[in-house]
């Protein structure tokens, strides 16, 4: 039985929104970071079922792709998540809103 | 072989004026001279355009035109009929009047002043000679900048507000100007204002009516802001009080009104005929109350605002009747109304710099003290309020006979406004120079007009009263230019109506 | 394809990463007070040497590398001179506004280089895999560049809040490239729009395009996803503002411009008006924010949402016209306001020395110089005639009319009308009398890298205006290479109804 | 003759005058000024003289064109200047008179502070007066109308450090700017109609379509009575000449009784083509001429200042000489102008030399006794106050009688009521005048407590003393004239033979003859001799033989006693009519409520509600990053969701 493309398109989607979801409800920012790459490997997995649905191996490629710029980005982002707990000695988003308007 | 580049010299000379003056040390009066000389310059090459002029011509003349940029299409399309011609000239003249009344205001800071004072004669020759309209409203923009910066720096108290004020109440409907600019250059292919005005007489029919009335519409909004025509008024006496002399000299009036006599009723002749009912009344509008205000203030330079306002109003009106004998008195009303204005505020400013001030109230008596300035404030007056044989009356006259032929009611408010024009002008002369001298006058000595404020001024008083009695001289070059335009117009009606016929 | 060196496609890219690469390795081996700026005036012969090469790549024929997915074309160079322009420019304004010996100052430098890599890779991109890392290269650096100051509370705040929203537009602009290759089964920009014709799920494409242009409009800070602009430019350093609100958004917008003129434009009828909301969004918000914004830095960062608008203005136009002219404006755009943020970072140095409106109040009496510039590019981006400010504002609205966009014409030159109002209130305080001259004290001498980056600046934003036809002949020739039969035909009589 | 008689020159020669003492007068010699002053008067009186003795040799008109003023279109006006009898006379009254009062003033004027300004003024003053009759169209003679009113302006304001002079120069030449109206709108109705203002094109165009009756005509005539109102003192307009006393008085003399005030009958003469096609335009002239004379007789009954007296006597005068215009009798008005020019020349000088013999008191209540210590400026005084009330065969018998019988002979059904207002004003005139004439010279002196000066800059000595012969002398000549000025009008009834009427005619068109013949000319004259008579006899009663008398009728009839000594309180009424409204609702309205209202505030608060909808936006800026996650959230799925329903909305912006 071959599972419709659908249905990973449609979980995908779902996950994807609940990445989005969870950026926006989560304060910590390990928790928003971590939700962003919920959304991106959601984004993966589309990229995944379509390759196979294409029987294109580019796709899959760009997974592999996506996945190095992830860690990439992991790596910056803690770091930066380190500057604002020296300058702030907390981690809820919230406090982090200094310049406005 | 000089009138092949005689428009692009008089232009660029005040630039590259100022560049060097950018370059100049700041020492002594080295910069003053310096622009004196080349303002005195630009004003003799300026000379050459009347001398060299083909009068009883029609069209332009020391035409340049060079292409510029390829796409879109703009050209570097220099020229000059009559009615820019004195204007150019004028403006040629009044630059060595101003910088002969900054003298000695401006002490700090001269190379920032007088840097853009000679870039804001370059935009200001540039609007006149302008005949691609890109090129026109390049120059008409720039000349916001030097003004603005100018105010904010010079100011009395309020500058920078006052600068930003003039600023966007020119430059807001400027940018609707531009978008009209743009749609034109949609439907022509052109920004040459000779070959827009060959095809929208042409092809008439081939744009929506509807499209070209707010065409120009866009226009003459633009343009009437900086006339000021009422109620677009609110900018002037700010930038009045606040700017130097030497700049509200040239702010208000002449790039406006030549626009509107330029664009509006050279591309749009039917829209403007459409217009004119309401111009006409804001113009009569405007010459009631710029004098009713002008009757009340006591600040002189709120006061010579509001005076300008109603002289103004009179070439609004004279342009709008679409008559030989108004356009002419329009642009010969122009010429004056910058000449006795200019004086005015000059006048103004030497009192300021003896006095300190600008409230009518303080002064007194000042005529005993200084009776040739005393001489040359009431003839500025009387030409400013239309006394025959000065310059005033011959422009006023033939705007308001004019006027009064074709719109006897609004011909004759209007020529209330000499009763008025009357009784603010001697209002002022009375309080300043008449009676036993006040507390101010009575504890300052002060010198009268020194040689330099007569250099300054007497060329200007004596052009007073040979325009006054002169007329033909100058009117025989306006006239070729106005005439064809009036019958432009006349004929536009013709085919407007029907069009507007036919479509019923 | 066979004839030119596949490297050469990418030449200026890899100059640049290796004197990054170098600057990275130097860096540690001075000693801790040692002064970093010889690791600067390396960057900028990196970068001259990368401007060079990128003028020399023009000498090619146009074609691709790598397997088709690096172009060298017009398009692409005219993008790479530009960004190389910036970064050279935003090179010689750090020199003279950092602390030479501040310890991580040789870090920027490299990170300068590594992002304009990244910003290369994306105008020359034509593979959307390719495009992306390239986003994520420049967007990386940038990140780090935004929280240089991570001493301060505010850079690092910057830092986060350009990383987090940053990424999270990127996740959208990624899934996009996923449902536009799921509708083509390609992510080769070039084909897509071919296989487009035949896709038999074109709403995945739709949607994707949607996706794409919520990811690229929160790099150029197009409203509605402008929300991180003011934060992050106020929190940055002057220098790195100057940068990251022009290359960036450059590249993006080229990257824009080659999906949807090259990839999606059978899909215009869809994209057209969310492009049409986005600019008159932009502009209306971005102009009305920063009436009354008086931090100067948040104020340009209004600004620079409304310059999106404007831009986004020429991309509705439907025509090589409109591609010429935005193209044209984000040169014209990135020169002035690199310009502006020269002065700044000079006047304001790294930090917060000089931050409200009339902080800068006296500052032409101090300085002519400077003064002067301000005035200069603020006048330009005001859009004054005879700057390069005006003839972007004249080249976009010139081609969206043409098109028939008469409302959205109206609504830019109306709000550039508003625009002058914060701007000229700049302009005017700097040109009024001082007040609190102790502000203005601390303003060091002018150095040599200012001049020079002054200089660059002042030049080319006269030179667009008053002789723009060479510059844009090139963006013209760049337009065609992206939409050489006019792909995109905008039914122009249909349109002016 | 010669071909050319370069009338320019007689403008032009005070011009010359006036521009040397102007320009150089402050560093002159006071001798030198004068003889630059007297000499620029002297050479046109020299010239029109000359002109005179050659009249006869003349072919009338003669015109001469100088140069073209302006030029546009089809509208063209040129400085050109004709020469005909009706200017001839003006010309010889202008220069003539006016020289009088030049060498006058040099008495007058010689301890004077700007005395060469003075001189300078009296010249422009010549050249603009000397413009306005010479000129051949209404253009030029605008130009002299105004012209003359700005020269009064000067002189009226001559005392700079005077508030009250200043205020009197202001509203002189306002006034006579609401009277420039209507002669411009008068030249504007010209124009649209006949496509020219040359005198001699319009009335050959009038004379050319004798169909043409009212209408137009009516109109332009109407407006050119606006201006003649206004220039010639005519009710509603008379308000500045009273105060235009403020003046020195030579200037009074000249401007404001012999020549300035007389150029808005000289205007109606000269355009009585006009008016003769409008019979309700020369009826509305006769009213106001005589509601005016009327009305201002009244007045100068009250006044206590010799000026003042001499000012309401002026209006009352002009007025007689509208009437004449009013009904048709356009060369008894030119007549009346003569004499009047002469007689009320010779009163002011004559009051001036009074003024000054006192050191600058004008007040009558303080005078009185002077017979003696003034005997030439008595009798002179004497002279002028018997013809201005018509004692026969003095100058002005002549020609007011002229006047009253061409009322009381007009076809116009208001003639006769005309000529009874007429004649009961001439017996208030005679009233007044004699009551100058005692209150002045005889009596006691009642000087000494009270003339204690208020300085009036004559700084004098305090003793009262005859003037000087150069002050003496113009009164003599005019004392002469005013008494044998006359003569040149004598009716044929009284064995004249008309000279002035009929040397007017070819200009003016012949005058009427009654019905009833001399016999009626004569009766009517008798009458009007008697009721001088009677006004001299009152005068008498109540200021020499009874001088208690005055106070007590003031007393029981007080109410019309502080009316007229009030001057109907015209003053005050257009204060608070027309003046104090203007100069509120300006204040308050219009620059208070609308200028900075709606002008300044819409402009404001359109620049607010832009800068609150800035604020509105910069909400959006909460600084949180879940909020601005949320909006970019929000952003996409607006963007999606756009997307997927399509865009039928965005075509209605294209």
């Amino acid at each position: 039985m071959v599972v419709p493309i659908a249905y990973y398109l449609v979980l995908s989607a779902i996950l994807f929104s609940i990445g989005v979801a969870a950026f926006l409800i989560k304060r910590n920012i390990i928790s928003i970071f971590m939700s962003i790459e919920l959304m991106l490997n959601a984004v993966n997995l589309t990229f995944v079922a379509f390759a196979h649905q294409w029987h294109q191996v580019s796709g899959q490629i760009f997974v592999f792709f996506v996945m190095v710029v992830a860690a990439a980005e992991a790596a910056v982002g803690l770091a930066i998540i380190i500057a604002i707990f020296r300058t702030r000695n907390t981690l809820d988003v919230d406090h982090v809103d200094l310049m406005k308007l | 072989m000089l009138n092949d580049s005689i428009l692009s010299t008089i232009t660029f000379v005040p630039t590259v004026g100022a560049i060097v003056v950018a370059l100049l040390p700041r020492r002594g009066k080295l910069i003053q001279w310096f622009t004196l000389l080349i303002s005195l310059l630009t004003f003799a090459l300026t000379l050459h355009l009347p001398a060299h002029f083909q009068y009883g011509q029609t069209g332009f003349q020391f035409e340049e035109n060079h292409p510029w940029i390829t796409s879109p299409n703009i050209h570097y399309h220099l020229g000059i009929d009559g009615i820019s011609l004195w204007l150019v000239v004028l403006v040629g003249f009044l630059g060595p009047m101003a910088v002969l009344a900054s003298w000695k205001v401006i002490e700090t800071h001269t190379k920032e002043f007088y840097f853009l004072f000679l870039l804001q004669q370059t935009a200001m020759i540039g609007v006149f000679v302008s005949l691609d309209m890109f090129l026109y409203y390049g120059f008409w923009e720039l000349s916001l900048v030097p003004m603005a910066i100018l105010i904010a720096m010079f100011g009395r108290n309020r500058g920078p507000q006052a600068a930003i004020k003039f600023f966007l109440y020119t430059f807001l409907p400027s940018a609707l100007l531009l978008v009209g600019l743009i749609w034109l250059y949609a439907k022509t292919g052109t920004f040459d204002f000779v070959e827009t005005q060959q095809y929208l007489s042409q092809n008439s029919g081939s744009i929506a009516p509807q499209a070209l009335w707010w065409v120009s519409l866009a226009f003459l909004v633009a343009f009437a802001v900086k006339v000021p025509v009422f109620p677009l008024h609110g900018w002037l006496s700010d930038v009045f009080s606040e700017a130097p002399t030497a700049m509200a000299m040239v702010v208000a009036g002449k790039l406006g009104l030549y626009s509107i006599i330029r664009f509006n009723l050279g591309l749009f002749p039917s829209q403007s005929r459409e217009v004119a009912p309401l111009m006409i009344a804001l113009a009569v509008i405007g010459i009631l109350y710029g004098a009713l205000i002008a009757l009340v203030q006591q600040d002189m330079k709120r006061f010579i605002a509001f005076s300008t306002i109603g002289h103004l109003s009179f070439c609004t009106l004279g342009i709008f009747c679409f008559t030989i004998v108004g356009l002419n008195g329009t642009v010969y009303q122009l010429l004056n109304h910058e000449l006795s204005g200019a004086a005015m505020l000059i006048l103004f400013g030497i009192l300021y710099e003896r006095y300190g001030t600008y409230d009518m109230g303080l002064y007194g008596g000042v005529a005993t003290r200084l009776p040739r300035m005393a001489t040359l404030y009431l003839i500025t007056m009387l030409s400013l309020i239309g006394l025959p044989i000065l310059n005033g009356f011959v422009g006023e006259f033939l705007i308001l006979s004019s006027t009064f032929g074709v719109h006897p009611y609004w011909g004759a408010a209007a020529t209330l406004g000499v009763i008025l024009s009357a009784a603010y002008m001697l209002g002022m002369i009375q309080k300043i120079f008449y009676g036993q001298p006040s507390q101010l006058v009575a504890n300052k000595t002060v010198p009268d007009v020194v040689a330099r404020e007569g250099f300054a001024l007497v060329p200007a008083v004596i052009l007073m009263l040979v325009l006054g009695v002169a007329s033909p001289y100058w009117i025989r070059a306006i006239s070729g230019a106005v005439s064809g335009l009036a019958q432009n117009v006349a004929h536009a009606t013709a085919t407007f109506t029907t069009t507007v016929a036919e479509k019923r | 394809m066979t004839d030119t060196p596949q490297v050469f496609r990418i030449l200026p890219e890899v100059i640049l990463t290796v004197v990054g690469v170098l600057i990275m390795l130097a860096e540690p081996l001075l000693a801790k007070n040692a002064s970093r700026k010889p690791l600067g005036w390396l960057a900028v012969l990196g970068t001259l040497a990368a401007l060079a090469a990128s003028f020399w790549q023009l000498q090619l024929p146009a074609g691709t590398a790598f397997y088709g997915t690096v172009q060298t074309d017009a398009f692409s160079v005219f993008f790479h001179v530009l960004i190389a322009g910036i970064v050279l420019a935003t090179l010689l304004v750090t020199l003279d506004a950092a602390d030479p010996d501040a310890e991580n100052l040789g870090e920027l430098f490299a990170l300068t280089c590594f992002s304009a890599v990244g910003m290369m890779l994306m105008t020359s991109g034509v593979e959307l895999l390719l495009v992306f890392i390239g986003l994520e290269i420049s967007s990386i650096s940038t990140y780090i560049m935004a929280g240089f100051r991570k001493r301060s509370a505010k850079g690092p705040e910057s830092s986060i809040k350009y990383f987090l929203l940053g990424s999270f537009a990127t996740a959208f602009f990624l899934y996009g490239i996923a449902l536009i290759f799921g509708a083509t089964g390609t992510t080769a920009i070039p084909a897509v729009a071919g296989l487009l014709t035949t896709s038999q799920t074109p709403l995945l494409a739709t949607i994707g395009a949607a996706m794409v242009l919520i990811g690229l409009g929160f790099k150029v800070s197009a409203v509605p996803f402008q929300v991180w602009t003011p934060d992050v430019y106020e929190g940055a350093p002057s220098p790195v503002v100057g940068l990251m609100s022009t290359a960036p958004k450059a590249a993006a917008f080229a990257v824009l411009l080659r999906i949807l003129y090259v990839a999606l434009p059978a899909l215009h009828s869809h994209w057209q008006p969310l492009i049409w909301w986005m600019a008159a969004l932009s502009m209306t918000f971005g102009n009305l924010g920063a009436l009354r914004q008086q931090n100067v830095k948040r104020m340009l960062a209004y600004s620079s949402i409304a310059h999106a608008g404007y831009l986004l203005v020429a991309f509705t136009a439907l025509s090589p016209d409109g591609i010429a002219a935005a193209s044209f404006y984000a040169l014209s755009y990135a020169t002035m306001n690199v310009g502006i943020f020269a002065v700044f970072s000079h006047a304001g140095g790294m930090g917060d020395r000089l931050t409200l409106v009339q902080d800068y109040r006296g500052l032409a009496y101090r300085s002519p110089l400077l003064g002067g510039a301000l005035a200069f590019f603020l006048i330009s981006l005001i859009g004054i005639p005879f700057t390069g400010g005006f003839f972007g504002k004249f080249y976009v609205f010139a081609a969206a009319l043409h098109s028939g966009m008469v409302w959205l014409t109206i609504i830019g030159l109306v709000n550039s009308g508003i625009a002058c109002y914060y701007y000229l209130r700049l302009l005017v305080s700097s040109y009024s009398k001082p007040v609190h001259s102790d502000l203005l004290d601390g303003i060091p001498p002018v150095t040599a890298p200012l001049l020079f980056a002054l200089l660059i600046t002042v030049a080319t934003t006269l030179i667009l205006g008053i002789v723009p036809g060479r510059v844009l002949a090139l963006a013209k020739a760049g337009a065609n290479t992206l939409s050489p039969s006019t792909s995109v035909s905008p039914d122009i009589t249909a349109s002016q109804q | 003759m010669t071909s050319s008689l370069h009338l320019w020159l007689i403008p032009l020669v005070p011009f010359a005058g006036f521009l040397v003492n102007g320009l150089l007068g402050r560093r002159f010699p006071k001798a030198l000024v004068t003889t630059v002053a007297l000499i620029a008067t002297l050479i046109p009186f020299v010239q029109v003289a000359n002109i005179a003795l050659h009249f006869s040799s003349l072919t009338l008109p003669y015109t001469e064109q100088v140069a073209t003023w302006i030029t546009a279109g089809n509208f063209h006006a040129d400085f050109a200047f004709a020469l005909d009898q009706l200017t001839l006379i003006m010309l010889l009254v202008v220069t003539g008179v006016g020289f009088l009062i030049h060498i006058y003033s040099v008495g007058y004027m010689a301890e004077e502070e700007g005395y060469w300004r003075f001189f300078a003024y009296l010249n422009l003053f010549m050249f603009f007066m000397l413009t306005l009759v010479l000129a051949e169209n209404f253009l030029l003679m605008f130009v002299g109308w105004e012209g003359v009113g700005l020269a009064s302006y000067l002189l009226i304001g001559f005392y700079l450090t005077k508030d009250s002079a200043a205020n009197a120069g202001k509203k002189a030449f306002v006034v006579n700017r609401i009277g420039d109206f209507g002669f411009l709108l008068a030249m504007f109705l010209l124009i649209a109609h006949f496509g020219t203002l040359s005198f001699s094109e319009v009335f050959n165009q009038v004379a050319q379509h004798p169909e043409w009756q009212g209408g137009f005509l009516t109109a332009i005539a109407l407006f050119l009575i606006l201006g003649a109102t206004g220039k010639s003192a005519q009710i509603p307009l008379y308000v500045w000449l009273p105060d235009a006393m403020e003046g020195p008085t030579p200037v009074s003399a000249l401007i404001h009784a012999a020549t300035m005030v007389t150029a808005g009958v000289y205007m109606v003469v000269r355009t009585h083509v006009i008016f003769d096609r409008s019979p309700f335009a020369l009826s509305t002239i006769a009213v106001i001429g005589t509601a005016t004379a009327l009305f201002a007789a009244t007045i100068g009954l009250v006044q206590t200042d010799i000026k003042r007296v001499l000012a309401y006597s002026t209006v009352s005068q002009l007025g007689y000489m509208f009437l004449a215009c009013g009904v048709a009798a356009y060369s008894s008005g030119i007549f009346h102008l003569l004499t009047h020019a002469f007689f009320k020349a010779l009163l002011f000088l004559s009051a001036g030399s009074v003024i000054h013999a006192l050191s600058g008191e004008q007040d009558m209540r303080v005078m009185g006794g002077l017979r003696k210590k003034i005997p030439i400026t008595f009798w002179t005084m004497t002279m002028a106050v018997f013809a201005i009330s018509g004692f026969p065969p003095f100058a002005g018998f002549f020609s007011k009688d002229e006047i009253l019988y061409q009322a009381f002979i007009s076809p116009n059904g208001l003639g006769k009521i005309l000529w009874f207002i007429g004649l009961f004003t001439a017996g208030l005139t005679s009233f007044y005048m004699f009551r100058l004439w005692y209150l002045t010279f005889f009596g006691e002196s009642r000087a000494q407590a009270t003339t204690a000066h208020d300085d009036h800059g004559h700084g004098h000595g305090h003793g009262v003393h005859e003037s000087s012969w150069v002050m003496l002398t113009p009164l003599v000549i005019l004392a002469i004239l005013s008494g044998i000025g006359g003569w040149v009008g004598v009716p044929e009834a009284m064995g004249g033979h008309a000279e002035i009427a009929h040397f007017l005619s070819p200009v003016t068109g012949a005058a009427h003859e009654a019905a009833e013949g001399r016999s009626m000319e004569l009766l009517l004259a008798a009458v009007s001799v008697t009721v001088a008579v009677i006004g001299w006899f009152i005068a008498h009663l109540m200021y020499f033989a009874k001088p208690a008398l005055p106070a007590q009728l003031a007393s029981k009839v007080r109410g019309l006693y502080s009316l007229l000594l009030n001057k109907y309180w015209v003053d005050e009424l257009y204060g608070a009519v027309v003046v104090a409204p203007l100069l509120l609702i300006s204040r308050y309205v219009l620059k208070g409520l609308f200028d900075t209202g709606v002008i300044t505030g819409g402009g404001m608060a359109i620049g607010y509600s832009a800068q609150g909808l800035g604020a509105l936006v910069q909400r959006v800026q909460s600084g949180n990053i879940r909020s601005y996650a949320g909006w970019l959230a929000l952003g996409a799925a607006a963007l999606l969701l756009l997307t997927y329903v399509g865009f039928g909305t965005h075509l209605l912006f294209r």
